[in-house]
């Protein structure tokens, strides 16, 4: 099919081209380790250092916590940090879906909130066995989110009130599938169990958290060498081979510390696993499909996405559905944690910290750019600022205001880089 | 002149478009053969642009029929458009900003290699078709945004020579060239007269018109005004078509430059 | 490599360690004045006087299960040995409870009777508070509370399964003595409650309504508020003698509220858990029991709450210290004061 | 000055322009009453509406909760619907100009918290008089909002998150300043009176409504008037008397329809005169100063706005200090709803219903498109589903499901008339 | 060419400017003097653009400084550049979508009239000032998202003469006109000249170029290539410049289409 959608072969024929392949006013980047630094230099003071400055207020975070608390970087609290973080990171994957076209879906919470109460009066009142109770409950949240899609899209009725609607409306049907109990005790077993608290990838044993980071490094490292011999082999631009090198090795020494950190306590949570795998798969459909080119394409321009013959509505109506199924997924591990579905379920930050996650990972709020990886990030940074927090015995009205300036002071950093970007024109 | 065939490829039959108050187009009659280059020509807001998104089926028509070798069609929404095998350059691009070259380039086809994205393939190809239109960008790896004007232009017309068209629209494709790109383009124009595909041209430029066009058609205030064989045409009726008088800015700016050289 | 992780157990408080004197303190809203203001000082006070080289570690969830579920992680981690626990949540906590259990930690269930393993549970019993303002609204009224009199139920939030409880318990002592002619859920919200009596009075016209019942004073305060607008005032309930409650019913806008003395319920959770950490026997203490949702008998500790009105806000809370006489009598309820009998 | 500023005189001596002012293709409105009917027809078509759909909607939400409780239309309901409506619709008004820059303030409902936990302790714990203490309490909202304002546009953080933060952050301070007391009861005077229940209009003389009225229809018909004579003299296009003349009528019946149905119970609320009389202010301030034209540039396209020499990130400062201020101002009308300043104030639906309320007056989220009135829309929308839904006594589980499905289909009639819009090309 | 006096109100010394890995200007000098037309020409991406953007304040240089009637100032901003007195049409525009014309034309300086913006006299203005660009408008009240685009063109041309200008730039003014309205805009060009102001012209369209200018510049790969005199000085020197061979798709396209006559 690749020769079909091609027409400039027999421009080819035309005298050889007038300019060279290469544009003189491009700086290319110098061999060795210097080359290196004169580029991080460079990209540093124009602003595209990607998720660096996040990753650098992690780090300042941690630093500051383990300074206040000595267990802060224990095994425990760092398995704490992994496992609560992955339901809310859950919600906060699908709304880098929604981000990334320019909108918002202010019912995930709501919705999480309805799927624990649907997946536990399926498996508990009505006995549905707990797998298909599980397919059920997210299916449910496809549906309701293909529904808020399709307001959106086909009806034009904004987003937001779409979303601000279901939010309510949501809300109001979990209540009334629990009304009669309040809250429903959900069996730790099956699916549930996985996510549960005590769930750890091979049942704790020291090796698991070894072959995940193998995993991990070896695909990286697979990937890269591979990209680099077909785009040498097609003669355009390729990762040098010490750079592939460089970045495999800064993977593994995070992956294998992680490893071994987590294995001091008990291991990788299962909940953490499911969560990164996720987030691979998700990476890959937005970053190596045709869906997830499109929608980039929409979030960068819906005129331009729909004259280049995209079905604007259909994407709009998926996303919201992947959002819609995530929330659902994200409701499913959040029950996890407690084994309970209860009228509070969704309640509380919920949807702002999903919302905040995505956003201080990096992920624009006016669509077209982001990454998945957003929420994991997101989800570090909000996630140790809480756990942090609770170890610290504070005040609550204290941790509230300590929560909103840590939460500004991890993105100014990252604003400040965006600054001198823009302020280079490229914004 | 080359030979054109007798069904036109492309026939627009009273077709008319109103915008809220504004009526920008009025019965206009447009037909493009296969192997036959149209120019489009009128005055600024005189209906040109509207007139390729109605065939493009950005905005479907009000009242009026599309033909489409000999057939009616409707054109709702682009992929009726591309479907049929119409390809078009817009006036205002419409490229994403925030995709870079390659992927607007291949935007809605893109290739594929074992189902994900081949983006080696793309980006190697990509850089063949600019290169043959004479145009240097930094890299096909930088976003749209960061492109100076005349390299958007070129990555647009670059876009609709993917894919197999039959019938390319260009609206105004050299507005933003220099010198030697627009010769490129005006170079692939006749190419792809050659290859027999029938090609709608907007453009201002009298010269550029009347250097590869084989029929004018005028359009005044979204009603036709005439058209016109490049042969045999002086570029003074085509200017007095446009303009609806034969005194007009450019007449008088030519007879006072005239004076002032005496 | 097939050994477990956490096998090489090197944290150095672990809860089963004989010299590890740590308690934990998990309260679940700070909404409420009662928890930071009376609760956490009042606890941490007594551990301290009953234990001095015992520390407590305290959180509060802000009214969010999910996070509090995330702060008895945390207390595990830290290696607490004795959590005294106020669960957001009762149900929801169970697992949570039962991995502080697994870890050898005890629990200690205070004011709500969480469920799971726990050892103890000191509170007050909600229905019988709702029994409480049931009566004090039918006290109120007199001889207007007869059955076709219309009362006016605004009942809290139904996220909070408390609320349920209170409901319950009114309608036990109001259901066929007076009508009920509008009941709605004021979600814990003066704001909230203020609009559903404006509707009530609308609904009803304001020259029908006998009295109200609201399930706390926050609440209260929005529905007083109401009234005042329509120009009436009948006997209007409340609950946890707010600062602002006590106030309304000096200067008469609101009849009664619910008085749970803080002190001793901080107090008894105080000796069970310093009696856990010290592994001695803690029955003297909890000198009843209080049956979970799924039947296991905890022992317990349940303490009386008192009906506060005019007539004895100078006889329980100001003599119990809860607020200072300065406190409630400001320069506008310096009359209502006296005439009270505070001074 | 008007000299200075134009440099087309000289231009005027080239010979007449070559084209005839009106462009024939402009299809004019035929005179009189079918030039109406015919105009429009075109413009329902067109979607050009307005309000309209809005109106619409409210309607058709008056007449279903009248026709399940004949008290719905009742003037004592009519009158708690127009006095709980201006609280949180001074939360909206501020939100109208952080929507018109394309961004959002999360943080409006806890500073409204803020705002009255401020003025308490001011004026009750501190004994500050009660005026003073109002403007203490408003300048904190401007300082609050223009600190957001601050780290968004001079440090370039987004919107989202700088308000989000501000949310917790001063969700805590409030929890903080009620730390030893909980709640305090504030006094029954002041501003906080006239904001209160039982406050109105010239003390509900029933002269007071009719004088509003005919305050209002008199302004409507003199502006026009002037408007009219001005244009025509300056030989531009004007509204013709006959159009002056309906438009009058119309809003002489709704003013004086609403003035007699209030008189039958209070009389018009201060609070309700309040918010109207900020509307007409906060109009004229986005329709007829240099201030508001740049509000709006900022929001159709930042970059041209700054290459026109508009100082961008003071526009953003300034629109977030008003957004602050008007969230304070919001909180004190909350306050004086109950004379309490609790931990509770600024929590629960209060941001998003505010919020709502802006969208669903027409105020667009991706800036540059809408009006304050929008806000007193949306707010008779939202209010008026809360008041009904009260009335009819239902359980809260299903207000909450009937308020998201009524909300949603408020816009929907809304939408569905963009929609043709867009898809005649204007979107 | 008219008289131009000794010191240049605007001039450019060794001006750079880079964007992440490009190096979009090198070292550029330019010098303009009041009653002077300057056109800068040069192949697309050349930094034409740039060039212009650097002397507006929308992005400050990297190097090099700029001289206002000799002294050297700073533009940091387009504040600044306003305050100079440099009026500057971009070649993408930046009018606001959701303004309407007249909005757009009076952005930044409107009339006021006892504090309030004076919408009357705007109006008034903005249609007189619009008819002596010859553009049809259907109504100087609707968004300028609905215009055209040789109406926003003119639009943007227009909002520059308000206000007092010392020196005005004009980036591919014409690229979007018709004929008529491009005759017009080289009119207002030698009035401006005329008026003593000092013009910066780029364009791609050599006869507009050679029509209306006193001096070019080529600006070539982010680099000076040249200053020549328009008299005496013949196209195919400039564009041998610009596209750096003599040997260029342009030469060969006159070539082939000569061979083809004969
Ligand atoms: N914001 C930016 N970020 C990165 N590169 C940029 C940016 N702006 C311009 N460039 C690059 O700088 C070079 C010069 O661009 P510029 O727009 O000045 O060209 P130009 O001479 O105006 O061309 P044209 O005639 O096509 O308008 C181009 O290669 C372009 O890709
Ligand atoms: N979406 C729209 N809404 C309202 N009016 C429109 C819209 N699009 C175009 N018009 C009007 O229709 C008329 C024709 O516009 P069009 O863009 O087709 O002109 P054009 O011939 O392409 O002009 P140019 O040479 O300047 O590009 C103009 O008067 C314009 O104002
Ligand atoms: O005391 C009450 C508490 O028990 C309930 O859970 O929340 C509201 C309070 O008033
Ligand atoms: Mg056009
Ligand atoms: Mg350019």
């Amino acid at each position: 099919m690749s020769d079909k959608t091609t027409m400039h072969q027999p421009l080819d024929e035309v005298p050889p081209p007038a300019v060279a392949p290469l544009d003189p006013r491009l700086l290319v980047r110098e061999e060795g380790f210097k080359g290196y630094l004169t580029e991080f230099k460079r990209k540093m003071k124009g602003g595209e250092l990607g998720s660096l400055p996040v990753i650098v207020a992690l780090i300042i975070i941690w630093t500051i916590f383990q300074l206040k608390d000595s267990l802060f970087l224990s095994s425990a609290n760092m398995v704490n940090i992994c496992y609560f973080m992955a339901g809310t990171g859950m919600l906060a994957v699908g709304l880098v879906f929604v981000l990334l076209l320019g909108e918002i879906d202010l019912s995930v919470a709501s919705v999480s909130g309805l799927a624990a109460a649907v997946f536990a009066s399926l498996s508990v009142t009505h006995g549905v066995n707990a797998w298909v109770a599980v397919v059920l409950t997210v299916l449910t949240g496809i549906a309701i989110g293909a529904v808020h899609g399709f307001f959106f899209a086909k009806i034009g009725v904004p987003a937001f009130v779409v979303t601000l609607a279901g939010f309510l409306g949501w809300t109001g049907l979990m209540q009334w599938l629990l009304r009669g109990t309040g809250s429903l005790t959900i069996q730790d077993k099956g699916l549930l169990h996985v996510l549960g608290q005590r769930s750890f990838f091979m049942n704790q044993s020291i090796a698991g958290a070894y072959i995940l980071a193998t995993l991990g490094v070896a695909a990286l490292l697979i990937g890269s060498l591979i990209d680099q011999t077909r785009r040498r082999a097609a003669g355009v631009p390729y990762r040098p081979t010490s750079e592939i090198l460089v970045r495999t090795i800064a993977l593994a020494v995070v992956a294998y510390v992680a490893a071994y950190v987590l294995n001091k306590s008990a291991g990788v949570p299962n909940a953490l696993v499911i969560f990164l795998a996720t987030l691979v798969i998700c990476d890959f459909v937005l970053r190596r499909t045709t869906f997830g080119r499109k929608v980039f394409a929409v979030g960068g321009s819906i005129e331009a996405a729909r004259r280049a013959g995209i079905n604007v509505a259909m994407i709009r109506i998926v996303v919201f559905a992947i959002s819609g199924g995530f929330a659902a997924i994200g409701g499913l591990f959040l029950a996890g944690q407690t084994y309970t579905a209860t009228l509070q379920a969704g309640t509380g930050n919920l949807l702002m910290l999903a919302i905040a996650a995505a956003v201080i990972g990096g992920t624009s709020l006016f669509g077209g750019r982001g990454n998945v990886w957003s929420a994991l990030l997101g989800m570090l940074v909000i996630q140790s600022i809480q756990t942090g927090l609770d170890l610290l015995n504070m005040d609550q009205s204290i941790q509230y205001m300590i929560t909103g300036a840590v939460l500004l002071a991890a993105v100014v950093v990252d604003s400040v880089s965006r600054r001198t970007q823009r302020s280079s024109g490229r914004a | 002149m080359v030979h054109v065939s007798a069904t036109p490829v492309l026939a627009l039959r009273g077709v008319s478009k109103r915008f809220g108050a504004v009526q920008a187009l009025t019965d206009v009659e447009l037909e493009v053969h296969a192997g036959e280059v149209v120019a489009l020509v009128g005055d600024n807001g005189a209906g040109k642009s509207t007139l390729v998104k109605t065939i493009a089926g950005v905005h479907p028509v009000d009242e009026g029929v599309i033909e489409w070798e000999g057939r009616s069609v409707h054109i709702n929404r682009p992929q009726d458009a591309q479907g049929l095998g119409i390809a078009t350059v817009y006036q205002d691009l419409a490229l994403c900003d925030n995709l870079d070259v390659v992927g607007n380039l291949y935007l809605g086809r893109e290739l594929l290699r074992y189902g994900s994205l081949d983006e080696v393939t793309m980006e190697k190809r990509s850089r063949e078709l600019l290169n043959t239109l004479s145009i240097r960008i930094p890299s096909v790896r930088i976003p749209i945004a960061s492109l100076s004007g005349g390299q958007r232009q070129v990555v647009a017309i670059a876009r609709a020579l993917i894919g197999e068209p039959k019938v390319v629209i260009l609206d105004e494709p050299t507005a933003a060239l220099g010198v030697e790109q627009t010769a490129q383009v005006l170079d692939l124009v006749e190419r792809l007269r050659e290859r027999r595909l029938g090609v709608i041209l907007i453009s201002h430029n009298m010269a550029d018109v009347t250097a590869v066009a084989d029929t004018v058609h005028v359009l005044r205030l979204g009603k036709n005004n005439g058209a016109f064989p490049v042969k045999g045409t002086t570029n003074e009726q085509i200017i007095a078509a446009i303009t609806g008088a034969t005194d007009n800015a450019v007449t008088r700016r030519l007879a006072r430059n005239a004076e002032a050289t005496q | 490599a097939c050994g477990k992780a956490g096998d090489d157990k090197g944290s150095s408080s672990s809860s089963s360690d004989s010299k590890n004197k740590s308690i934990g303190l998990l309260l679940p809203e700070n909404a409420t004045t009662r928890y930071e203001k009376f609760d956490k000082p009042l606890i941490e006070a007594k551990i301290k006087e009953l234990c001095a080289d015992c520390n407590v570690q305290y959180d509060n969830a802000a009214g969010d299960p999910a996070k509090q579920a995330q702060q008895v992680s945390s207390m595990i981690a830290k290696g607490v040995k004795v959590l005294i626990l106020d669960a957001q949540d009762s149900t929801g906590i169970k697992s949570s409870v039962q991995a502080a259990v697994d870890k050898g930690i005890k629990v200690v269930a205070y004011d709500r009777l969480a469920e799971g393993p726990i050892s103890a549970y000191v509170s007050y019993d909600n229905e019988k508070i709702g029994e409480l303002q049931g009566q004090a609204l039918l006290d109120a009224m007199g001889p207007k509370a007869t059955p076709s009199a219309n009362v006016v139920m605004i009942n809290g939030d139904p996220a909070d399964p408390n609320a349920a409880m209170f409901k319950a318990g009114a309608h036990k002592v109001l259901d066929g003595k007076v009508k009920i002619a509008y009941e709605q859920s004021g979600l814990w919200k003066d704001t909230v409650a203020a609009q559903k009596m404006s509707a009530a009075i609308t609904q009803l016209g304001k020259a029908n309504i006998a009295g109200v019942y609201s399930a706390n004073d926050g609440m209260a305060g929005g529905i007083a508020t109401s009234l005042k607008g329509a120009g009436i005032n009948p006997p209007l309930t409340g609950q946890d003698a707010e600062l602002a409650g006590l106030q309304r019913i000096l200067a008469g806008t609101q009849t009664s509220t619910i008085y749970k003395p803080y002190k001793p319920e901080a107090d008894a959770t105080a000796e069970i858990a310093v009696d856990l950490v010290n592994g001695k026997d803690f029955k003297s203490v909890a000198d009843t029991t209080a049956k979970q949702n799924g039947g296991a008998e905890i022992p317990a500790k349940l303490l009386p709450a008192f009906s506060v009105t005019k007539a004895n806000i100078a006889s329980t809370v100001v003599k119990d210290g809860l607020y200072t006489k300065d406190q409630i009598c400001t320069a506008d309820f310096a009359a209502a004061c006296t005439a009270a009998g505070i001074n």
